[in-house]
């Protein structure tokens, strides 16, 4: 009947306590959004970032690539991959990529690192973080068989500058040492020391043809999707075409930079247990506010008992209660949660003063800006675990108010 | 009617610890109350008859003896039993009213409808039938806190009769309220016990109430004293 | 980490290949469109090193070589025998000091294995050796690996014929190709006018700056043929230290097995 | 003294809501101690590895070294500087660098060579306590070496198998020697992990025939509660003709990472104590506003609204400090017993990982500190004599008889 219009009721009577007891929902609501969007954001961010540092968020790749990438290993037909690729919905990209170490000298002084080889006519900005982070020059052309986008670190170690000759020595597929001329086309630099000291953007086709590789040979393919947790799905797409090629594997970001799912894994377990730990002192709270308001009314429990009321109807009557403050908390937190969202998903707080723009951590750059991203799971998770919270919280007192007889009610009071 | 009373209490005891002393509310009491009656349960404070009304209206387990309403031994009862027995054939009138503050006059009438699950329209029928007869018609969409104590006690009586229950006990129904609204309130009783048949049991030791009653019990120290029926 | 590297590419020729100094003349025709500031020097530029060329070339070669290097954290002497067949095969072996004796490496085509005796095993070249001093001295593995492509590399032209420190010299400039593998801006050569015998290579980076110098002296008749017999390579970035190489003995045109230059061979002690 | 005897009794008295509202704080405060120490103990964990694994406190290089490192940058007279450095109240260690390569079947790799003191090395650093499979280094095993993590997975070694390490050794000969991996180590840092190859420092000292000089001094402080700058100053006194850094210097990424968890660490705590706040505020509010016509009897019986204020701010102090012993009780066993019994997320996370170059644990200890009891206690009477304000004003403020017949 109206049990639930006489919780509603029951809780606006005592609007100063209810609204208080609300607000303190509210602000888990407020700071689950707080803590669970800054990670969704950092995440994604970071997942995205290593992807556009070259494997992408899906690689298909030589099932031994990823153990041991040595050069011998490759993708006989990436061409045919990186169609099928672009067919599936979600996906935004592929690219062609030869990836490996080697030996890089300019003029008299050399450093060993890593290159990505990439077809220049197929390659943007958005999906390689090295196009984005130029910082002289520009890319190497089409038509620029020679050029090469190198780290300003490397090029400060090797003293090099625009149009300037380097000269790269890697293994090829039979093991031998083969070595080519590239010049300095652009220089780019990430933040990350190691990385503008390391590596290396060089045209696929004159990689190609040093390493001797068929003519749509290719380390990977890497995958960019729009939304990186697609990348399960997309690779059970992608590895139903070659159920039958054992010389194919498709990874995931997550297989692929184990390094990284280990640091998300960690930081958003550190980050629920927080959740957690706050959650349960707002559920004490709010069991702690029925628990006094039950007190409260024991006598009101005996006489409704006394009129016939059942035991489970009196419990049900306050887990009602206990609803509607979970209801009134949630849409009190969208109030306080929803300029502060907006805020930090547009603006954000900038970190770079206090940490520096060079930290990186699982091997991707952090973005030192903090901003808000929420998934709609997350969003629903955040308000499906605050209301079960609340209800969880009315648990006790509903049976504490169900248990006692009415006899015992009546007395009070 | 066939003729088991309605009410029996055989030689019921109850005893009740408080803190390390040990109070007997009611001593080896018996009585029967039979359908129709309109009586009252008398005598000075603490003389047991608060004790004898919950043990009667199933709030309350005897700790000797056995309590009996048509028939039915309330020992045997689970605790739904009981709360449905106290739904559909209890109607209970307290000293302080006890409405719910937070349902208008209407909804505290309704209130044990809607715990019989009687349908909605058919509830409303029923109460404003009810609330009318009481006189408290207009007042309906009222809250308890917009009421006079006269007219809380009539919500009271609407809502302790409204589900046509076997007995209606009324625990001091007239303490908290002034003579002239006292007299009105017992005159309503006194008419749905003759007009409706609803049976009446009250405990009080208002002269005034004792004056209507057609059964006087009188209690002294949780045992039945003097038992005066009158014409 | 940066340890300097040296590509000493003409005295790996001498060293390791056994013929053809710059590998030009053999290859003159394979690069006729290289370009060239006028066809009649560039043409006698060739003629002359082709001639220089014919100094080492041979179809095989064995020698002993003593090795002489000094740094600023030590001096040290080795002596080491050398085979060579073709263009594209080379062994070498230590013979003392006694710590490293029988440590040996075996270039063929663009491969390069070294032998361990202490720890009896192989070890195949990677492109992440290749910055590692060769056996101490001024040379990096990638020296070694690297050489016998300097004829496709390099483009020949006299940039100077006349008396040069009281002696007649012909001065040759080497531009490597636009699209050479190698990092030299440019290697400038003399040789002696009579002969045609080598006296001083230098190299320099892209910006123009020095950054070693080789020294030929010592003309001697080795296995009848009149060279320099005595090599020092001097790096301008670390004064006081060089690399000299000193030819024992040198014969030409054995009858070499192929399987010497082979992985088992190079485990025989 | 009557407002506390007043105070006492009180809280003696409603008991069920005073229990409801002292277990509500202390609960929150319980929890504060744990979450407080479960950071302190992931901040002790990443400075343990960081700090206590590879950087050390302080390093002492020759002059040039780090700039650029090579095997002829050493410290001198090492024997000396250990000597001097012990009767200074400081602790250390000598470690010998090498760069090399080392194959195993046909994998390999470009190395660190490192040599150990064995005897010195376990009193600056714990990395002997760091082994993830098979043993640390022993003094008597001259061929067994400890790899990095990644290293063993990228030569394909295990314990037990053999690798040859070729280096050029101090006089410029070819160093060669086969050893056997003795043991790997966990995570340590992405450098150790990927390129970390550590030896005996005789081993080291006779393969790379460098008798004598070391690259590198790991001290720490005798004293933990020494000033890091003073002690760097210090140091660097000592050793006027050397490189001194202390692992701040060394890592100012990481430095500034752990600045900024203790003010993480302080704002967590905020946050939380805001929701506590709010609850106590509830509860505090509900407890005073329920006793109202209680208080207007007493101002009626001539109880100045000052006693009054006194007396609730009283009794929610008495209640604060109930609850503050119960979360004692409750969080400091708690995070105790967690400080002995790590939360292992190893099962969850495959992989270890690194922020800025430091290995993270999957396994979390509660490290029980100062700051982690005190800080929560702290805020629980500050948020508590906060929340109190609003309604004991209003109880003192307000009329006797609006307040017996209050609602």
């Amino acid at each position: 009947m109206q049990l639930a219009t006489m919780a509603w009721r029951t809780l606006m009577r005592n609007k100063r306590r209810s609204v208080i007891t609300a607000f303190s929902v509210a602000f888990g609501v407020l700071l689950s959004v707080t803590f669970t969007a800054s990670g969704d954001y950092a995440y994604t961010n970071m997942i995205n970032t290593s992807a556009v540092m070259g494997l992408g968020h899906l690689s298909v790749e030589h099932p031994d690539y990823q153990d041991t990438p040595t050069l011998d290993k490759r993708l006989l037909d990436a061409k045919a991959v990186q169609e099928m690729a672009l067919q599936i919905p979600g996906v935004t990209g592929a690219q062609v990529r030869i990836m490996g170490q080697a030996m890089f000298a300019g003029g008299a002084k050399s450093v060993g690192g890593a290159f990505i080889a990439i077809d220049p006519a197929q390659e943007t900005p958005a999906h390689n973080i090295f196009l984005r982070t130029l910082i002289a020059g520009q890319c190497f052309s089409a038509d620029e068989e020679h050029g090469v986008v190198v780290g300003a670190k490397m090029a400060e170690k090797l003293n090099l500058r625009l149009g300037k000759k380097l000269v790269f020595t890697m293994t090829d597929t039979d093991g031998e040492l083969v070595s080519e001329l590239a010049r300095v086309s652009g220089i780019f630099k990430t933040g990350d020391d190691s990385v503008d000291g390391s590596v290396v953007i060089l045209p696929l086709a004159l990689v190609r043809k040093g390493l001797g590789y068929e003519p749509n040979a290719a380390s990977l393919v890497a995958i960019f999707l729009d939304d990186h947790r697609k990348a399960e799905s997309v690779r059970g797409m992608l590895a139903r075409f070659w159920t039958q090629n054992k010389e194919i594997a498709v990874l995931t970001w997550q297989e692929s930079q184990p390094d990284l799912a280990g640091l998300i894994g960690v930081d958003r377990l550190f980050n629920y247990l927080l959740q957690f730990l706050v959650g349960l002192v707002i559920a004490a709270g709010i069991m702690n506010t029925l628990l006094m308001s039950v007190m409260e009314r024991r006598r009101e429990f005996g006489i409704m008992m006394a009129l016939g009321m059942m035991p489970g109807q009196v419990v049900r009557l306050v887990l009602l209660e206990s609803c509607w403050l979970g209801i009134l908390g949630l849409i009190l937190g969208v109030i306080i949660t929803t300029p502060w969202f907006l805020y930090m998903a547009t603006v954000g707080i900038d970190f770079s003063g206090q940490i520096g723009e060079d930290y990186s951590a699982g091997g991707v750059l952090v973005d030192p800006v903090m901003k808000f991203r929420l998934y709609r799971e997350s969003a629903m998770w955040i308000a499906g675990a605050v209301f079960s919270l609340t209800i969880v919280a009315g648990i006790f007192p509903a049976f504490k108010a169900g248990r006692t007889t009415p006899v015992e009610n009546l007395k009070q009071g | 009617m066939n003729n088991t009373p309605l009410v029996q209490l055989e030689n019921v005891s109850r005893i009740y610890q408080q803190g390390k002393v040990q109070v007997s509310a009611v001593t080896d009491f018996s009585f029967t109350v039979q359908g129709g009656e309109f009586s009252v349960l008398c005598g000075p404070s603490g003389s047991g008859k608060t004790t004898i009304l919950n043990l009667i209206g199933a709030l309350d387990e005897p700790s000797q003896g056995r309590v009996l309403l048509e028939g039915r031994d309330l020992a045997e009862l689970g605790r739904g039993d009981l709360a449905r027995l106290r739904r559909d054939r209890i109607g209970f009138v307290f000293q302080s009213y006890n409405l719910n503050p937070v349902l208008t006059a209407c909804e505290n009438a309704e209130f044990v409808l809607a715990l019989q699950n009687v349908p909605k329209a058919l509830r409303r029928q029923r109460v404003m039938a009810v609330l009318a007869e009481v006189g408290m018609a207009e007042l309906a969409q009222r809250r308890p806190d917009e009421l006079s104590g006269g007219q809380q006690q009539r919500v009271a009586i609407a809502r302790a009769i409204v589900s046509h229950p076997a007995i209606v006990l009324a625990d001091e129904p007239t303490a908290n309220v002034d003579s002239a609204t006292a007299d009105a309130i017992l005159e309503l009783m006194e008419r749905l016990n003759h007009e409706q048949g609803i049976t009446f049991l009250f405990s009080t030791h208002d002269q005034r109430v004792m004056a209507r009653a057609h059964r006087l019990i009188h209690l002294r120290d949780g045992r039945l004293e003097h038992d005066e029926v009158r014409g | 980490m940066n340890r300097v590297s040296l590509p000493a590419c003409i005295l790996l020729v001498l060293l390791l290949a056994g013929g053809g100094i710059f590998g030009l003349a053999g290859n003159a025709a394979a690069v006729p469109s290289a370009p060239s500031p006028s066809p009649l020097a560039e043409q006698e530029a060739r003629a002359i090193l082709l001639e220089i060329d014919d100094l080492w070339r041979a179809a095989s070669s064995q020698g002993m070589v003593r090795m002489q290097v000094k740094t600023a954290n030590y001096t040290r002497t080795m002596r080491m025998e050398m085979w060579s067949k073709g263009k594209d095969k080379s062994l070498v072996r230590i013979v003392s000091p006694l710590k490293e004796k029988d440590t040996a490496s075996l270039k063929t085509d663009n491969t390069m294995y070294t032998y361990l005796p202490k720890t009896d095993r192989t070890i195949r070249l990677t492109s992440s050796m290749m910055m590692s001093s060769w056996m101490g001295s001024h040379f990096t593995n990638d020296d070694l690996v690297k050489e016998s492509r300097l004829a496709e590399d390099y483009d020949p032209r006299i940039s100077f014929k006349g008396k040069r420190e009281g002696r007649e010299i012909i001065e040759f400039t080497l531009l490597p190709h636009p699209d050479a593998a190698v990092v030299w801006g440019r290697i400038v050569m003399s040789v002696t006018a009579q002969g045609h015998l080598p006296l001083i290579a230098t190299y320099y980076d892209e910006d123009n700056v020095l950054a070693r110098t080789i020294y030929f002296s010592e003309v001697k008749n080795m296995g009848g043929r009149l060279l320099p017999a005595l090599l020092k390579v001097v790096p301008t970035d670390k004064p006081g230290e060089y690399t000299e190489l000193v030819y024992e003995s040198l014969r030409f045109d054995l009858d070499l097995p192929e399987s010497l230059f082979s992985l088992l061979e190079l485990r025989r002690r | 003294m009557q407002i506390v005897f007043f105070a006492l009794r009180n809280f003696n008295r409603a008991r069920t809501r005073t229990w409801i509202t002292v277990g509500a704080m202390a609960f929150a405060c319980a929890i504060m101690i744990f979450y407080a120490s479960l950071l302190e103990g992931w901040l002790a964990g990443m400075e343990k590895n960081a700090v206590g694994m590879e950087l050390g406190e302080f390093q002492v290089h020759a002059h040039g070294f780090r700039a650029d490192p090579d095997l002829y940058k050493r410290i001198g007279g090492e024997e000396e500087v250990l000597a001097l450095l012990g009767r200074e109240g400081f602790i250390a260690a000598p470690r010998l660098y090498a760069s090399g390569l080392a194959a195993a079947g046909n994998a390999s790799s470009g190395i660190e060579l490192r040599g150990v003191d064995l005897a010195r090395e376990p009193r600056v650093t714990a990395l002997n306590e760091h082994v993830w499979q098979g043993q640390w280094l022993a003094q008597e095993d001259r061929s067994g070496v400890v790899l990095g993590r990644k290293l063993a997975r990228i030569l394909g070694l295990g314990v037990g198998d053999e690798v040859v390490v070729v280096a050029q050794a101090a006089d410029g000969s070819t160093a060669n020697e086969l050893f056997r991996v003795r043991g790997i180590l966990k995570s340590v840092a992405e450098g150790v992990d990927r390129s970390g190859f550590l030896m005996t420092s005789a081993a080291f000292r006779t393969m790379m025939i460098v008798p004598q000089g070391a690259q590198q001094i790991v001290v720490k402080r005798q004293q933990a509660t020494e000033d890091l700058n003073q002690a760097t100053i210090r140091l660097a006194r000592l050793l006027p003709n050397h490189e001194v850094r202390n692992w701040r210097q060394l890592q100012p990424v990481l430095a500034r990472l752990f600045e900024m968890s203790d003010v993480s660490l302080v704002i967590m705590l905020l946050i939380t104590y805001v929701a506590v706040g709010i609850l106590t505020l509830n509860a505090l509010l509900m407890s005073v506003f329920e006793r109202i016509p209680e208080f207007g009897v007493m101002k009626a019986l001539g109880f100045s609204p000052g006693g009054l204020f006194a007396m609730i701010v009283m009794e929610s102090m008495l209640q604060v400090t109930v609850a503050v012993c119960l979360a004692v009780a409750v969080g400091l066993p708690l995070s105790f017993y967690f400080s002995s019994h790590p939360i292992d997320f190893s099962g969850f996370v495959q992989s270890s990982s690194t922020i800025a170059g430091v290995a993270l644990d999957a396994k979390w200890y509660c490290v029980v500190t100062m700051n982690s009891v005190v800080l929560p206690v702290l805020f629980l009477y500050l948020v508590a004599g906060l929340a109190i304000l609003y309604p004991a004003l209003k109880a003192a403020m307000l009329k006797p008889l609006d307040a017996i017949y209050h609602r």
